[in-house]
């Protein structure tokens, strides 16, 4: 008898949540799905951006913070979006591990809603088979590119900081490999540090706490003009510090931005003038890291790649839908890309799928202190 | 005498023995490798002095009968509410970590009281409770940082320029303070004379407080509930004092963390923080029934100089990180191996 | 209370005749235990034939349990050195080295603490590990009884047949959660009978927790199973329960056999008399310089109610004269244990307790406490000690929380704070041992491992530490050896005499209290049942204790 | 439990008769969840076919595992966490599949038949474990979790393709050793939902999965029902009483253990099936939080769970899921703000559920207390 009431009550919930819902729309709509700003700033904003300049158009929603766990959540957050009929385009940025699943499952229901991924976590190959347009930085250049770029601020040693569950992602084992071949080419020593998991039990202070206490050891025994990189975003804030304090060079982050690690890293005060202009953040960094003596020994991109992705995205999914561009045209992309950044982008295919839709971007570099801001 | 020599050889247990001897395999292989020993034990000193306070929360709690407290993210969260409070207001240097503690500490006799009152309720789930509890919290406070009133531009996000960033840098305010206090060398091992030294004040302090009538009392409230109340002693409200206690030793500790470290952690950072305190108080030796200061001393040490030199004297001989899995393995097993030792405890 | 003794005993007496030629279905010869040198049992013997009810009294502590752990084969039995003499079922003699096997011989047992699960059915708990099932495909499959059906029709059956026979007509379905005590007693017993092969059952004291018509219709039971052919062995303290179904009486005192009656020989004076007699050894107690009276009263007691769960106290009082011993006596359940529980705020408690006029608050130790009284528990080990702490952190424990002592005199706004004065409390520790003859280590010694005397002396000490106008003691010797039991006793006649404590002590052992006491106060039912001076004889202790004299003896 | 024609009448004589009030105070946990559903649902304002679509594909994939929780509650033994080890073992079957490339139906058969045994053989070893920490269970199964974790890794991460064969190079990391974070499992992805997966009125349904969950509770009930289901109800009340009976304790509560992580063995393939790709480190780790959440918004506590709490609580806790980030989103107009509230939602339940629970048992010992003293 109480089982049948509670029945009863879930059945009349159900029924009155279809009497609920109701939506009114405008021509096509465009999901937009990123984490949230303490996983990275950068594609919330850019998201939070287009929100601003389409408005209703736009659908954003978010991932979870442990999404390594969550995947059921991605999933649900996705298929959610593709739930509405409205929405022709979905943009996933960052790409986390599930986005596969979920664009297969919306796949079964909605083959008409073309999906656009920004920095993939999960087989670069298995997702350019299953989404139509795919972003990511080349890493395979960036090994080459940021090896060069630390020789040019005068690296001799370069020291890779990464932790098993990154050396399990198949790009960025590459990238490392790479980024060996071609030190050792320019006669540079690579070097390869295990760090704690961020992701594991003790969390991201226990990384954290592990790169300020090991960059002085490594800095004291391998010399100052030895080049930092990390794979892991959170490990980004205490790198900068620690190559400011010991002297050491920082040529890229792992996701290269302006606004990635450098702004809490030096503590930057954000004036409401700054706010989202990329040009006068970077003049801050560059006067903050001369200013602690850093110059010529720090870089990174003058974009803020994950901001202006979501922003490519849109604008390369709206013009598809509107018949005024094919995903698979290199230069149209291209040329999408670089409006957004406002900075020239060299721009190829994944070389094991040269007809898939998996863009691998690269850009030049700024040098803190040596360039002009 | 041999009682003693048994009983001294009980206190450091089998557990103790092994960490400290796979230690001392770390420090001769560091040493055969050509690895600073120095500075590994100078670095493992500043881990101690920063999670010290941490782990000592956990000692009023275990006393007053509650156990371990795993709604230790509670007394963080009032923590770094403080440390934000100090920074929002400008205060550097000592009077910056001061005016955090002054901020953070009445906030969490607040918070540790009512968590006490909802531990009240559900006597017997203690751990369990806290467990999620902490977790939930942490969640609710995801939303306070991005919707807080915090104005300081140092502290806000560099793009959107609202809410507060995941990582703020102390280095303008009351970074290292406590680090570089006092800082002298002894064969070649550098030591933070202000860091360590907070930490055995600490410590002193607790011991002192389990020496005062309060104390006692809290004790004995732990140790023998009846024989509690038939000394006219209040179980409930010991409990009470022994929560708000160790919530207040968080909020301390997570700030005598966040000046070593010299960032504060917002987020999902503090989701995990009881963790590494409860395994270090139980590998010092403590039970669910019984934790001393001496156990949250010697755990802290073994712990936190396992955790500092395993992984970069491993990475060392062995290609790969098995290390990190091994710690992984370790500090959970030795958690395990408390939970199923303990006997007597319902 | 008037025992109307029903008609139909007369029958049975009559059957007891014929079953002296009937074959014994136990016998126990001989039987002799030691714990750790003490003989706990000596020589006892004791039989049974179907069909009768055999009664088995005496106090406590006077071999009961033993004997029954020895019948039913119980580890504790075997791993402390095992017994001498035999057992015999059936006329052949068995070893029953466990519980399983003795109730595979046939010998069940009512337990005095329920063993059932408030969650299950009556059937259920019934049936419990006993269930019968039926075979089904998986069950066949993998040829394990464990996936059998239950056979619930068959469990309802069987567990219906046991009820009747108990003439309980309650739905056999119902849970057993919620129901009466009295019922859960019945539900015990209808799970024995429900085992074919029991034809001996045991019952321990299965009245103690029941009321009145509860323990009546129990007896109707008990005689009903009797017809039936079963042989009950009958422990309890009520002898008019005794006299009302028993066929024999058999009476233990201190682990031996003191008399077997028949019914007919038998009458509850004389029963009481065996149970609590023996040679008081009345030791000259040292003289005062002013006898205690009636004049000056220090504590009166009105009309006290605790809710102690099995000593519970309905309605007592009692006034205690300043400088005396008082002795609180009565068998177990009556609620001579709730009365000090109660008054120092252990228990629920309500009623009035002034000393010296003022009224004592109720239900707050720290109350009783700080108005110069003090208990030395009968818990010893659950309430009395913190077993890990050193003997001077258990001396001094309540004194400090209630009157400060051994803290030092800063901070003086905040006692809360003030620190330990551990030199104080060592020295005084350090006195107690010398004075009371604590044999131990050193006051740093953790009370775990001290003996129990030793262990009773530390509670003492705790108790004056407080130095108390009024003390309780409840069980002063329970558990601890001959010689220990002398030294503690002494100690309170030296506590009253040169202290002027005025002592109330509880306890089982009524020869303790005679030895001791000035005067002996009898709790029967919860109640007052009367005051006896020391010197009274076995018999008028024996009749109080068992109800049988109204109020104002003294 | 077992119920009888005449405890039903008794029940519905006395307390049942839509007395709402004690409805609402035994099923005070889902009536306040289906509350907050409702409530949720009306702010989120989602599509009521993408509703029940997603509450049903959640419902297919999660309900074994819920279901997995059961035994060890009515054994006594709390909610076990430890059902991670099961979903371990899970993994390690579907990773050996597709590494046979055994497709289908029957992939998806041979990795239940691989991970029976591991589930049982680790499922025995939890037993052991938590049989030395009696009363302290949970908290014991949440650590033995990470433990087990720990171990997993080792195995995945270091001993495949080292000390353990493995001769696939797309499934390994680039250096040979160990597993790559994503595992495609194309071969035995859907294979269940798809053998007869009709669409009603827009909401497409995995009949077979969901036949599946249904028959486990046919299993469940049936196993109650037996000796051994008998037994571990004795044991779930009183471990001491159970064994004066003479009944096995520790073997009893092994036994619920190894059901209990072979049936969340099978439910975690259910899961691994349906989503397509395995996490192969992190798949398994919220699997019994989740599961737990579930369990509890259905109404269960601790000492008491029932089949139709574990269903209604998957239904309950999903729906909540589904709608909670959204309506957070609406409710405080930022995106991000809905995901952590969905956060805390996911974690306060259980500590809500818990709480309530403890304060109702609270309740009720006091209720006998009193009624105890009247009877007196």
């Amino acid at each position: 008898m109480r089982k049948f009431v509670i029945g009863l009550l879930v059945v009349a919930f159900l029924v009155s949540a279809i009497g609920v819902v109701g939506t009114a729309a405008p021509a096509y709509k465009i999901g937009i799905v990123t984490g949230t700003v303490s996983q990275g700033e950068d594609e919330y904003r850019g998201a939070e951006k287009m929100k601003a300049k389409y408005g209703d158009m736009i659908k954003h929603v978010i991932y979870p913070d442990n999404f390594m766990q969550e995947q059921e959540t991605t999933i649900a957050q996705i298929t959610g979006l593709a739930a509405d009929p409205d929405v022709k385009a979905i943009v996933v940025n960052q790409a986390v591990p599930g986005t596969v699943a979920a664009i297969r499952q919306v796949r079964e229901i909605r083959p008409d809603i073309i999906f656009l991924l920004g920095v993939p976590h999960e087989d670069p190959e298995l997702v350019s088979d299953t989404a139509d347009l795919s972003f990511e930085t080349d890493q395979e250049r960036r090994g080459v590119t940021i090896v060069q770029l630390a020789k040019e601020l005068g690296a001799e040693k370069f020291l890779h900081y990464s932790f098993p569950r990154h050396m399990a992602m198949p790009l960025l084992a590459k990238r490392a490999d790479i980024m060996k071949e071609e030190a050792e080419r320019l006669g540079i020593e690579f070097i390869f540090a295990t760090a704690p998991d961020p992701m594991g039990e003790y969390g991201i202070p226990g990384a954290q706490q592990f790169i300020l206490e090991d960059v002085p050891r490594q800095v004291e025994k391998y010399g100052k003009n030895i080049a930092l990189f990390s794979t892991n975003c959170s490990m980004q804030e205490p790198l900068i510090i620690s190559a400011l304090n010991t002297g050491a060079i920082f040529p890229e982050q792992c996701c290269p931005s302006p606004t990635h690690g450098y702004p809490a890293a030096l503590g930057l005060e954000i004036t409401d003038e700054m706010k989202g202009n990329i040009p006068a953040i970077l003049k801050a960094i560059n006067d903050a890291i001369v200013e602690k003596g850093g110059a010529g020994r720090f870089a990174t991109w003058p974009v803020p790649t994950n901001y202006l992705l979501v922003e490519a995205c849109v604008e390369i999914a709206r013009d598809t839908i509107e018949g005024k561009m094919e995903l698979s045209d290199l230069d149209a992309v291209k040329a999408r890309l670089e409006a957004a950044a406002s900075v020239p982008m060299e721009l190829r295919r994944l070389p094991e799928k040269p007809d898939g839709n998996f863009y691998l971007l690269t850009s030049g570099s700024v040098v803190f202190g040596r360039d002009e801001f | 005498m041999t009682d003693k020599l048994k009983q001294t050889v009980e206190h450091i247990g089998i557990p103790r023995l092994m960490i400290a001897g796979f230690l001392a395999v770390i420090f001769v292989t560091a040493y055969i490798t050509g690895m600073s020993v120095p500075q590994l034990l100078s670095d493992s000193l500043v881990r101690v002095g920063m999670n010290g306070i941490l782990v000592l929360a956990m000692v009023p709690t275990i006393s007053c009968g509650v156990g371990l407290n795993f709604g230790l993210p509670l007394g963080v969260l009032c923590g770094l509410v403080g440390g934000l409070i100090s920074m929002e207001r400008g205060f550097v240097g000592f009077p910056g970590f001061f005016a955090a503690i002054a901020f953070a500490v009445p906030l969490a006799v607040v918070v540790g009281y009512l968590y006490s009152v909802l531990l009240e309720s559900v006597k017997g789930q203690e751990m369990m409770v806290g467990t999620y509890v902490g977790f939930s919290s942490v969640a609710v406070m995801c939303i306070f940082w991005l919707m807080a009133p915090f104005r300081n531009p140092e502290l806000i996000w560099a793009i959107g320029g609202k809410g507060l960033r995941s990582t703020l840098t102390l280095g303008n305010y009351y970074g290292k303070v406590l680090n570089n206090f006092a800082v002298f060398e002894i064969f070649g091992i550098k030591i933070s004379g202000g860091l360590i030294g907070f930490f055995l004040l600490f410590c002193l302090l607790v011991y002192l407080f389990f020496r005062t009538k309060l104390g006692i009392a809290m004790l004995t409230a732990g140790a023998n509930p009846v024989f509690a109340k038939s000394a006219g002693i209040d179980v409930r409200r010991m409990k009470s004092v022994g929560i708000i206690a160790s919530t207040v030793l968080a909020a301390i500790g997570i700030i005598v963390y966040a000046q070593s470290y010299g960032f504060l952690q917002l987020y999902m950072a503090p989701l995990m923080m009881a963790f590494p305190a409860i395994a270090a108080i139980l590998i010092g030796g403590a039970s669910l029934q019984r934790a001393t200061i001496l156990n949250v001393i010697i755990g802290t040490v073994l712990f936190q100089t396992l955790l500092t030199t395993a992984l970069p004297v491993t990475s060392r001989v062995i290609q790969g990180d098995i290390s990190e899995v091994a710690r992984l393995i370790i500090s959970n097993g030795m958690i395990l191996y408390a939970l199923t030792r303990s006997t007597g405890g319902k | 209370m008037l025992l109307v003794l029903p008609v139909e005993l007369v029958l049975i007496e009559g059957k007891s005749k014929n079953m002296e030629r009937a074959r014994r279905v136990l016998e126990m010869k001989g039987i002799t235990k030691q714990y750790f040198g003490n003989t706990v049992l000596n020589n006892v013997s004791i039989d049974l034939y179907p069909g009768e009810i055999h009664a088995l009294v005496g106090e406590n502590g006077a071999g009961k349990s033993t004997l029954m752990n020895i019948l039913f084969g119980m580890p504790v039995i075997h791993s402390t050195g095992g017994f001498s003499g035999e057992v015999l079922i059936d006329g052949e003699k068995v070893e029953l080295m466990s519980p399983a096997e003795a109730m595979q011989a046939g010998i069940g047992m009512v337990h005095q603490e329920f063993m059932l699960l408030p969650g299950f059915t009556i059937t259920e708990n019934i049936k419990l590990n006993r269930e019968p099932t039926t075979k089904n495909a998986l069950s066949r499959l993998f040829r394990s009884k464990s996936l059998d059906y239950l056979d619930v029709p068959t469990m309802r059956k069987d567990a219906r047949a046991a009820l009747d026979r108990l003439d309980l007509a309650i739905d056999e379905w119902a849970p057993v959660a919620g129901l009466p005590v009295g019922y859960m007693q019945f539900i015990e017993i209808a799970r024995e009978i429900d085992k074919k092969e029991v034809r001996i059952l045991v019952f321990d004291e299965p009245t103690a927790v029941l009321t009145e018509t509860e323990a009546d219709r129990l007896l109707e039971s008990l005689r009903r199973l009797a017809a039936d052919g079963i042989a009950i062995l009958f422990i309890t303290h009520r002898l008019d329960e005794v006299m009302a179904v028993a066929n024999r009486i058999t009476v233990l005192r201190d682990g031996e056999t003191v008399a077997r009656l028949n019914r007919d020989e038998a009458v509850v004076e004389r029963i009481a008399e065996l149970m609590v007699g023996r040679k008081v050894e009345k030791v000259e107690l040292p003289p005062r310089a002013k006898e205690p009276s009636d004049e000056d009263i220090a504590l009166t007691i009105d009309n006290l109610v605790v809710d102690m769960p099995g000593e519970m106290v309905r309605g007592l009082s009692l006034s205690v004269r300043r400088g005396e011993i008082l002795g609180i006596g009565g068998l177990a359940g009556h609620g001579k244990l709730g009365i000090a529980n109660g008054i120092m705020g252990l228990y629920p408690a309500s009623g009035r307790v002034s000393k010296n006029g003022e009224n004592i608050p109720l239900n707050s130790p720290e109350e009783a406490l700080s108005r110069g009284l003090a208990f030395v528990s009968e818990d010893r080990r659950g309430v009395g000690l913190l077993l890990n702490e050193p003997i001077d952190r258990n001396i001094g424990v309540t004194a400090m929380q209630v009157q400060h002592k051994f803290l030092k005199s800063w901070p003086h706004f905040l006692p809360a704070l003030r620190l330990e004065d551990r030199a104080e409390l060592r020295a005084y520790a350090e006195d107690m041992i010398r004075k009371l003859d604590i044999r131990c280590l050193g006051p740093n010694q953790p009370v775990r491992s001290l003996s129990g005397g030793n262990q009773q002396k530390v509670c003492i000490a705790k108790a004056l530490a407080l130095e108390p106008e009024i003390l309780f003691v409840s069980e002063p010797t329970r558990g601890i050896d001959v010689g220990a039991k002398r030294l503690v006793l002494d100690l309170l006649v030296r506590l009253n005499r040169d202290h002027n404590v005025t002592i109330i002590m509880t306890s089982s052992e009524l020869g303790e209290l005679r030895k001791v006491c000035d005067r002996v106060a009898i709790v029967y039912r919860g109640r007052l049942a009367g005051i006896l001076p020391p010197d009274a004889s076995d018999a008028e202790f024996g009749l109080m204790m068992a109800g049988r004299v109204g109020k104002e003896a003294v | 439990m077992i119920q009888s024609p005449e405890q039903k009448k008794v029940e519905s004589g006395r307390d049942v008769s839509l007395d709402m009030r004690h409805i609402v105070r035994t099923n005070g946990v889902p009536i306040l969840f289906l509350a907050l559903s409702i409530t949720m649902a009306a702010v989120a304002g989602l599509s009521p076919a993408f509703l029940m679509n997603e509450v049903i594909t959640r419902f297919a994939r999660n309900s074994l595992l819920v279901l997995s929780l059961l035994i060890p509650v009515t054994a006594g033994m709390g909610l076990n966490f430890s059902i991670v080890i099961g979903a371990m073992s899970a993994q390690a079957a579907a990773i050996a599949v597709t590494l046979w490339g055994i497709k289908g139906v029957s992939g998806f058969l041979t990795a239940c038949l691989l991970a029976t045994p591991l589930a049982a053989i680790t499922g025995c070893l939890a037993g052991l474990v938590l049989n030395r920490a009696k009363g302290r269970e949970m908290i014991t199964s949440m650590i033995l979790g990470f433990f087990a974790n720990g171990i997993y890794q080792l195995i995945f991460l270091f001993l495949v393709g080292s000390v353990i064969p493995f001769n696939s190079k797309s499934m390994l990391l680039p250096q040979g050793v160990g597993v790559r974070n994503t595992v495609d499992l194309i071969n035995i992805a859907q294979s269940l939902d798809k053998i007869w997966r009709p669409v009603i009125s827009g909401v497409r349904i995995p009949v077979v999965t969901v036949l599946v969950s249904l028959g486990m509770c046919v299993v469940i009930t049936f196993l109650l029902r037996t000796k051994i289901g008998q037994d571990l109800r004795a044991v779930g009340q009183d471990m001491n009483i159970a064994e004066v009976m003479g009944i096995k304790v520790d073997k009893t509560r092994i036994i619920a253990m190894i059901l209990s992580t072979v049936i969340a063995a099978w439910g975690q393939l259910v899961f691994l099936q349906n989503i397509g790709t395995l996490n192969t480190y992190n798949s398994h780790e919220q699997v019994g939080m989740f599961s737990i959440a579930a369990l509890l918004v259905g109404g269960a506590s601790t000492r008491r769970a029932t089949i139709f709490q574990a269903l209604i609580g998957v239904i309950l806790f999903h729906t909540l899921f589904v709608v909670s980030p959204l309506a957070g989103q609406k409710l405080f107009g930022v995106p991000q703000i809905g995901e952590y509230f969905r956060v805390f939602v996911a974690y306060g339940i259980i500590a809500v559920a818990l709480a309530i629970h403890a304060w109702q048992d609270r309740q009720m010992r006091k209720e006998a207390i009193r009624e105890a003293v009247l009877t007196e």
